[in-house]
């Protein structure tokens, strides 16, 4: 059964044949398909780069924007209409390089929002420079001697931020991806999906086979509302674990705190302006 | 007591930062508009928060005034230091109100006209030091004939959110300073010769903040991002003020980069969003508006001046970024940038910023600066009629292109969630529905596009405002909030052949401008920068240039008398 | 023993009495002088805000560059000059709100300077907004409802970032916040001296004394090299733990490792073109 | 086979991204100039890694080539759907060389001349389909007579550092398709008529980002930051790759902020610092280049301009950010904008930039686009004596005035760390210690100190080339990137009334560029645009508009024959 979210136009797609891209679509498809969701309400919003190509080949609503800044789009798209289902989507770099800061800011304020990162530790579009997410030791054209920073670690960083939800998937298993995902979105507030994806054309080392091998999913046992537990496991470095790592429900979400609905549920688009207001405000200004 | 029989007096409040010129300056030009005079009042003041030095001048007039002077006629110094940076305003025309020994003493001896109000005495009475502004308060009150009753409700009215105890001590110190200052013009002497209209007393009282902030909500703004930024903060405080009494989503973001980005956002969604910020965080956001010309999304953007390059001069007033704001964004893509030098010009063109951000889908500046902002006056009325409520949005249908190409340029507008359609921004080069292409044809016509909605805006141009004779030789030329300085600087200049053309949309250019510009034998410009910018770009479209430049970039406003001695030399020399 | 970093110029201080600024910087002058520096070889970069004036106070060289971009400035001098002994110091907002992509990216790229923050919880210069470490709650003209982000955390993301010495202290107390200071300079390596600092304009909750209150000393039994330990030291929120809490000497240095340094120690402003050099790279694009 | 005696051939490569066409380039241009040719090469290329439609363009001639022509003489497609972007450029005067299946039927059908080469079949030979792009540069290698040992030994050294494996392979295709292309030829038929030139051989190949580094390291560049965008990541590659030999510190920073702020301290702490960028990129930095118009700090800014708003064509050309570039940052402080035609100018520009840079205090920006920098050619020679070694700081002594007030506006510059001063910079305005200051005296005398570096900056600026006749009628003018094809195409209309007036210092402009416009009966302007940004600049100062203009603003880039065309068209009109 082809998903409603299949694209109706014909496209071309720009990935690379056997690229980890392909699979993550899937795992998007599938998991809005198998959401209750009013396709009409979900809007896609991304950045630059190969990832954030993903809107482009999806049958929704997306502003694809800025690189590195998608999240802050996102934000104020979903407080300017709290109907709308909003999700996120862009590479490593988009996420983590030039949007760090509003990947850190977007945590705190807890938007109900789901950012999806196709992880590939690396930089695709421009041709493989090293990402935030690239091991070190990693040679590229730009770092010769290989990476020598500490690489991200995006969801030790996102506990520490105390992110409400904070899961990683690998691109390889598309069912498992598209259940974090539908997790992801069903949670209510900000929700970071990172997801490990292979890069056929720009990194040969982190490849399907490496991250097969360095992978594995958290079992039944695990329980995500530990704060310490899961950073101990989001740290680990010898296999990176899949799965849920992080829920935290305690957090205001950002859309519901603000004044501006405080009396009023309607999405901003449906209101007129209040001449009586405007009246008395400035009446305000008589005496 | 040798005030000149003047019905307009401009009186300097000289203090610290941290001693309350802020509450002293709102509440006696509110005093003093229920009392019925015209009023004016700026405040400069240095980027710390204690200490240092600042003043507020506050002109209480019987006609309308809207602008500073360098003119004082009162002068009060409030605290050690306070006269430091005013010996050349301060003269023998000047009387110097205050304690003595914060007086300077070579003004004492050279006999300038001075009264002794005890503040430190009087302040020890009402409670302690703090209370030096409210005594001050009091002793304007006192020496321009308020009622007291007016007064002590205006003084419980501003501090009513404070706590009782605080709002008492208030209250009796204003009362100590009335005491001081009505008994200060004894009779016989001369008296404040300032009459009272009724009129006034409704008129509103505003400032440049507030004027831009009615003219948003005029405009339906309902979404303000921003990251604090003197002097723009302002703007961000009054919607902060009004976000749940006008359902306006008000958010700090992490840095300017997020703020003009979280508009775009709102602005796709259906919003009608408005930035604020200086130059420098709008240096931040120029990726974001090329974004704005890409995805043709409306966006307002309000841009407060203080003097750079970077950091410059946080608290003071220059108009140097008018360059930036014309040619900020890579590529090629139409804006407005308006510029308003009045209270009512800032009502009507935040409210119109909002009407042409949204149908022609471009950005739209704002340009003030810290003067305009801060510059308080009572106005007679704002049109409440301009409120907008026409919207440019379409529901979509099954099929939307959202970059559809028509005659105008402009495709109707959808938003997610309203209609049946997909609505696609792209940042990419994009083909009518929003795809990503790279096909050389589609992108040729996505820029004319793009560009042939600047052809459209050239046909509603807000044209510049003429003050003074049709038949002038010398035409006076400014922008934006030099505004009342330059009229009241042909006021006093008093020239039948002089006049003053005022723009207040800087871009696109209105194109009569040409014509103002060559019936003038003799053109002057005045700019408050050091490069002449607008005189540059009005030489870039009109081809004339300027036969005198009255410019200032020393972080200060235009003074109208200063103006006018300026003008006249100029003109001197001519004649 | 007036200090050697005291200013030679008549100064006059922009901070209001009773500031916590006035208590940092004396521990930053006490710091300097227990150490062994060339005082010719010390430079400190600040952004914008209250702390950021620090260095005008100071007998330093400084650049006081802009809003939130002290530590890529702080980087590349480090890395123009290794001889230099670099301090980015500024506010909670300028390195934690503006700066936050640098602040991130600095700890990974490990550069041997040492970061001082000035945390006070709001934004000081620009009259009272809440700043990134703003309580949930706090009330100011902006955030007229109160804050309702997580606050920020700079010690928890310092350590998920692995951070290589993550430092906390409070202004009220000069004599340790100067060996917290003095640590963090001898460190090797990126240091981070986050310093409670109250202000008495525009921070009423957080005052010097609910300071005094709220926070208590390492003891000796602590150990800063264990990351999971620090994390939920650094987590901690009903009482904010002072001293070092981790401390990671693994990571490479940022300047260490750059090839223009691999064989030629001396700093970039003594180098001279080598015309050889020009020739030779020439003569490879002719065969 | 059906070669026009043509000593100048152009061909046409078409493939997808991913089969290596930049290989290919890198080894024809070698392989041709190696055997004496004059050669020139560009490619275009989608924004995919894979997939699409990319092509290499690359002219042999017996004559010195550097420009991009519309003509193509030999058309190579090496995947199904090579043919669809060129329908308007395949003549009947074209040879399509390839495998039969991939030709469009329609050429086939139409008589258009076509040569058989079996790549599927020579390729498979090889070893598979990776190896078409070995096959074809075998087959052209082939067809000009190149040397087989020249060609085995350039692949060879090509892939050198590749596994031994892989390079046997290569070398074997590479002998395949030269077996094929040699043969192609039978005796009878016209031939390729190119000259070789000794002297060729010895020249230097290198394309636009190979001048800019080297003019960059010649200039003493030890520290580059940046964050990667297209299509200025060629640039940060080249010092990457220099880092260890020429003692470079190269960072790749986390957004184009940081890069800008670290050039910034490194200028500060004495190195000497370049940042590379596109208009998105360079946005955002924007705030950081008016901190080094307040701070004084040397920065040399290289632009690779695409076309924009916002993402645009990722990998395309345009030359529309002269206007961001010029007015970006808020403020006022001057700045120098050079923009390079010919590799010999890229090399000498980026090394004068380091020059005017560290001399004046000021930013310098190298205004490059898509098609400067990945266009390649051999050049005689380049300069080396230019290399600069003067240093322009001093050692400081106690006391010592980083904003001292000087005749020229220029204050000796010191850096920390040499010398017993200390070095104070400051974002707000500053006394001349590098205190802050909120002094309006000081402030109106650091704007006045700021400022007059730019009138010092004036007698320094390079003049524009002319080139043709002295006496012309018409004068075609450009700047940048227009360079070659703008000459070329004067040469193919051959007119001796018109001439090509070329600037590579866009900003300040040079005196005479107004007398040049002045002596024009017709000017024309050609930009890679559709504002005429620079059109707009000269009028701005010189007074002087366009009669003309040559457009294009779809991305790519101009080609002489279709210049000659407009140009002959908008003569003819007139003549
Ligand atoms: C402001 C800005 N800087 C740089 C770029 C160039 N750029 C485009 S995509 C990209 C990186 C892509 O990496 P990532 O986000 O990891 O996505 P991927 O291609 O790997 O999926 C960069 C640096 C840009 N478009 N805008
Ligand atoms: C790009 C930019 N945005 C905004 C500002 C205005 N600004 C100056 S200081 C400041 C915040 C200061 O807060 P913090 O860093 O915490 O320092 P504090 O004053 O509290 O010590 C802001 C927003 C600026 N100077 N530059
Ligand atoms: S470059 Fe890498 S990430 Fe991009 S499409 Fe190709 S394989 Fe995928
Ligand atoms: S405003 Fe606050 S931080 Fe700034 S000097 Fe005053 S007390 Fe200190
Ligand atoms: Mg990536
Ligand atoms: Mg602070």
């Amino acid at each position: 059964m082809s998903s409603v979210y299949e694209p109706e136009h014909e496209i071309d797609i720009a990935w690379c044949p056997g690229c980890g891209n392909f699979r993550i679509i899937e795992a998007v498809k599938a998991a809005l398909d198998q959401l209750d969701l009013d396709p009409d309400k979900v809007v896609f919003v991304s950045g630059i780069g190969q990832a954030a190509k993903t809107p482009q080949y999806l049958n929704v609503h997306y502003l694809n924007g800025l690189h590195g800044r998608s999240l802050p789009v996102a934000t104020a798209i979903k407080a300017t209409n709290r109907d709308l289902m909003v999700v996120a989507e862009s590479g490593d770099g988009c996420m983590y390089g030039e949007g760090g800061n509003h990947f850190i800011h977007a945590i705190r304020r807890n938007p109900d929002i789901t950012n999806i990162v196709h992880n590939n530790m690396v930089y695709g579009l421009t041709k493989g420079q090293a990402s935030p997410t690239s091991a070190r030791g990693f040679v590229t054209p730009v770092q010769t001697l290989g990476v020598s920073s500490e690489p991200f670690n995006p969801l030790s960083v996102a506990i520490a931020l105390n992110a409400s939800f904070v899961g990683r998937a690998f691109a390889g298993d598309v069912e498992q991806t598209a259940q974090i995902i539908v997790s992801a979105i069903n949670h209510k507030g900000y929700a970071l999906v990172d997801i490990l994806q292979n890069c056929v054309s720009f990194n040969k080392v982190n490849t399907y086979q490496w991250y097969k091998e360095h992978t594995y999913y958290l079992d039944e046992s695990y329980n995500p509302t530990d704060r310490d537990a899961a950073f101990s496991k989001a740290v680990e470095e010898d296999k990176f674990a899949l799965g849920i790592l992080y829920i935290n429900g305690q957090n205001p979400v950002f859309e519901e705190g603000l004044a501006a609905y405080a009396e009023n549920d309607t999405p901003l688009y449906m209101r007129g302006i209040d001449l009586d207001r405007i009246r008395a405000l400035m009446d305000s200004m008589r005496a | 007591m040798v005030f000149k029989p003047g019905d307009d007096i401009s009186i300097v409040i000289s203090g610290q930062a941290g001693q309350g010129l802020q509450t002293l300056e709102s509440l006696l030009t509110r005093i003093f508009k229920l009392s019925g005079y015209h009023v004016y009042s700026c405040s400069e003041f240095m980027s710390r928060i204690r200490g240092g030095n600042n003043s507020t001048q506050i002109r209480v007039s019987s006609r309308r005034v809207a602008s500073c002077t360098k003119r004082i006629d009162i002068f009060v110094p409030i605290h050690q230091g306070a006269m430091e940076r005013f010996h050349d305003r301060i003269t023998h025309e000047t009387v110097i109100l205050g304690q003595k020994d914060i007086v300077e003493s070579r003004y004492l001896e050279q006999g300038y006209a001075f009264i002794e109000i005890p503040l430190k005495e009087l302040s020890g009475r009402a409670g302690g030091a703090v209370y030096a502004n409210l005594i001050m308060t009091g002793v304007l009150s006192g020496l321009f004939y308020v009622e007291r009753q007016l007064m002590e409700d205006e003084v419980g009215r501003f501090f009513s959110g404070a706590d009782n105890k605080r709002t008492q001590g208030d209250i009796l110190a204003a009362g100590i300073g009335y005491e001081a200052g009505s008994s200060l013009l004894k009779p016989g002497q001369a008296s404040i010769a300032i009459e009272r209209a009724d009129d006034v007393r409704h008129e509103l009282l505003m400032n440049g903040i507030d004027a831009v902030g009615m003219g948003g909500l005029a405009g339906g703004c309902n979404f303000v991002s921003a990251y604090p930024m003197s002097p723009s903060t302002g703007l961000l405080v009054f919607f902060a003020r009004h976000a749940a009494d006008s359902g306006v989503v008000v958010e700090q973001a992490e840095d300017e980069i997020s703020a003009v980005n979280m508009a775009l956002g709102s602005w796709y969604a259906g919003g009608r969003a408005l930035i604020t910020t200086s130059g420098g965080g709008y240096a931040l956001m120029t990726e974001g508006v090329s974004l704005a010309g890409c995805i043709e999304s409306p966006l307002v953007i309000h841009i407060g001046q203080r003097p750079g390059p970077a950091t410059g001069l946080p608290t003071r007033t220059e108009q140097a970024d008018l360059n930036l704001v014309l040619y900020s964004g890579h590529g090629e893509f139409p804006r407005v940038i308006l510029a308003p030098g009045t209270i009512e010009q800032g009502f009507f063109l935040a409210r119109h910023a909002f009407y042409l951000a949204e149908k022609y889908q471009v950005p739209v500046f704002i340009l003030t600066d810290q003067h305009y902002l801060e510059s308080r006056y009572n106005v007679m009325d704002l049109d409440e009629s301009m409120v907008l409520d026409q919207r440019y949005i379409v529901k979509t249908e099954p099929g939307y292109k959202r970059y559809a190409l028509t005659q105008s340029g402009v495709s109707p507008r959808g938003i997610p969630g309203f209609g049946g359609g997909r609505v696609r921004a792209d940042s990419d080069e994009h083909d009518e529905h929003g795809f990503i292409t790279e096909d050389a044809g589609v992108r040729k016509s996505m820029v004319e596009k793009r560009l042939k909605k600047h052809d459209a805006l050239c046909d509603e141009i807000l044209p510049p405002v003429l003050i003074g004779p049709q038949d002038y030789q010398c035409l006076l030329v400014g922008w934006g909030s030099t505004f009342h300085a330059a009229k009241e600087a042909l006021e006093i200049l008093g020239r039948d052949d002089t006049a003053f053309l005022h723009f207040s949309q800087v871009y696109p250019l209105a194109r009569e401008a040409g014509q103002y510009l060559e019936r003038a034998k003799k053109r002057i410009i005045i700019e408050n920068n050091a490069t002449s910018q607008f005189g540059t770009l009005l030489r870039q479209y009109t081809g004339f240039g300027f036969d005198g430049r009255i410019m200032k970039f020393d972080g200060t406003p235009f003074m109208p008398d200063e103006v006018a001695d300026e003008l006249r030399s100029m003109l001197l020399k001519e004649d």
